[in-house]
């Protein structure tokens, strides 16, 4: 009983884990433990792993001692006891338990005197990666004792004034991006099939918006100067397929005083003003 | 028991770790509610907190919610150098809605959302407009009197094209078809 | 020009208002790109702040990504109490495979697997890449080309380090000695 509790003390001392960042120094000693208490036990070790390196070190033994009945036998109890009490138990745990009893077995055969000599001791392979994953559980443990932000230290800020003062540089946009976006859209169109616009009246309906303009200028404008001869024929053809357009959506009105007189062009809005 | 360095060690520190200002209250009953203080006290270490800043680059001020450090103001333009492009990338939405103008032009916000089958947000529009992209050239005379937007020649010039016309023409057509309409266009 | 007093300003000013710790490289090139200034001069204005922070709330330090102010370390307990949400915390899991990747990397999943003994849950290199701890730094040319996983500035940052070197040095494990010592074990 004395020693137990001698051990029980020395346990103390080491942090065999961390809960959530939380070094845990306490585990139960027996394994007739609650279910919620073997449930927060369960968290608290990283793998099965870190809970054969906790049974090793309860029965302070050395890694390389590693007492492979004893532990098998521990290991085996607390494996049945999660799932007795069907705590969700990860797949690792079977897998080394399955490490675990057939290494046990290899170690109960008797061997052929002959071999004897050559054969590793089959324990040496979990060793080395018991003794690999207590360097990474130092290592663990080092790095959470390093200064934490937001633990140990706060970012200090000032606020300032200068972003009130930066001019905002717009984001640059370039044509590929543009054009892939318009991809996007004439596909969009497409699916839709009420909406039939060819490629052909690209550079109609930005002449519209420029005619709309030049409108938007003057109350009205001599239909002849909304033609510019120096674009030549398809220039003029254009502009012509505008004002039509224009005329068709009932964004323009073309109005002319009597036969053959000059044609005049206005807004919808300004002629509907106007009392035209 | 604190001592009066650590009280105002304590006391700078949770101003500058606060992202927001820090009231008196809010110190006393955060960062210093396990030491009994009194107001007087901390008032009087936040008054040589301003003092011993006065000098500084950054400068302890109360302001509506609380007490701050913040940047002299006279180092703001300075400062503006630190943030050359601190600039967002515009939204595909954006650029779509500015792809839809540019191509379907006059055309209204209604319009746009109909082919994109959701609503174009008022900053997009703005934002398209405050860059000199995209502006009203008319209103459309149906109920409500939509304003009508069109791309401008500065939209034209940022992309370096001579026209609405040579935007598609770097897009690969995706149908055959699409193609050979190509040698008919205007 | 500029005075030592206005330099010296203009360096706390805008290690202060920035977002991210600041480098010498970047303090030159932004706020100081107007004044011809060497490396030696603003390397002796951030020793001289400091010295000036060395008693105070908050100090002047250097971490991996650059120069930043930060409350003092002893300060930490008190202003966690003012802030009880910020403080976040991690599983022994995930800092077995945070310290796994900090001292083995550029590794992958499968070797963090091979040596902690239990499958890497997808949530734990999501928060590690979320945070910005951890980033993909290549495939590892083998079948299945596995991602290789490395640490970034923002980890060191945390962590308050300059480099992976600062990193306490691990024990190598000593060689296992079994052979003799078998036939008392069982």
């Amino acid at each position: 009983m004395s020693s137990d509790f001698a051990l029980q003390q020395e346990q103390q001392s080491l942090p065999l884990g961390f809960v959530r960042g939380e070094p845990v120094f306490e585990r139960p000693d027996d394994l007739y433990i609650p279910p919620e208490a073997l449930e927060l036990m369960l968290e608290a070790f990283s793998g099965p792993m870190d809970l054969l390196l906790y049974l090793i070190r309860r029965q302070k033994m050395d890694i390389l001692d590693l007492p492979i009945l004893p532990i098998t036998k521990q290991y085996m109890e607390y494996v049945e006891l999660m799932r007795e009490l069907k705590l969700e138990l990860a797949a690792d745990y079977l897998v080394m338990a399955a490490m675990l009893a057939e290494i046990k077995s290899r170690l109960l055969l008797p061997k052929p005197p002959s071999a004897e000599e050559e054969e590793a001791d089959p324990r040496a392979e979990l060793i080395r990666r018991l003794q690999a994953y207590e360097v990474v559980r130092e290592g663990a443990h080092q790095l959470d004792q390093q200064p934490q932000q937001e633990r140990d230290f706060f970012p200090a800020h000032a606020d300032t004034n200068a972003h009130e003062l930066a001019v905002q540089e717009p984001p640059p946009v370039s044509v590929a991006e543009l054009s892939l976006a318009l991809a996007r859209v004439m596909q969009l169109v497409k699916a839709q099939r009420h909406h039939q616009v060819k490629r052909e009246a690209l550079s109609t309906r930005e002449r519209m918006s420029q005619i709309l303009e030049r409108l938007s200028e003057a109350p009205q404008v001599d239909f002849v100067q909304l033609f510019n001869v120096t674009e030549g024929k398809a220039g003029v053809v254009v502009s012509f397929l505008a004002i039509l357009e224009l005329n068709k959506e009932g964004l323009i009105r073309i109005v002319q005083a009597e036969a053959y007189s000059v044609l005049y062009v206005s807004r919808q809005a300004e002629a509907v003003e106007q009392g035209i | 028991m604190i001592s009066d360095t650590q009280l105002k060690q304590l006391v700078e520190a949770a101003i500058f770790a606060a992202e927001e200002p820090v009231t008196l209250d809010q110190l006393l009953g955060g960062v210093l509610s396990q030491f009994s203080l009194n107001k007087p006290r901390v008032r009087q270490v936040l008054d040589q907190l301003q003092e011993d800043y006065r000098e500084r680059g950054v400068q302890l001020v109360e302001v509506a919610s609380g007490f701050r450090f913040q940047t002299r103001a006279d180092l703001g333009p300075a400062l503006v150098h630190m943030w050359p492009e601190r600039t967002p990338k515009y939204s595909a939405a954006l650029l779509e809605t500015l792809a839809l103008i540019a191509w379907q032009q006059p055309t209204t916000r209604g319009e746009i959302e109909a082919i994109r089958g959701v609503s174009v947000s008022t900053q997009i529009m703005r934002t398209l407009q405050e860059r000199g992209w995209v502006k009203v050239v008319g209103h459309k005379e149906v109920p409500g009197r939509p304003a009508l937007f069109a791309t401008t020649k500065e939209f034209l010039d940022y992309f370096s094209l001579q026209s609405v016309a040579d935007l598609p023409a770097l897009v690969e057509p995706t149908e055959p078809d699409t193609r050979e309409r190509d040698t008919n266009e205007v």
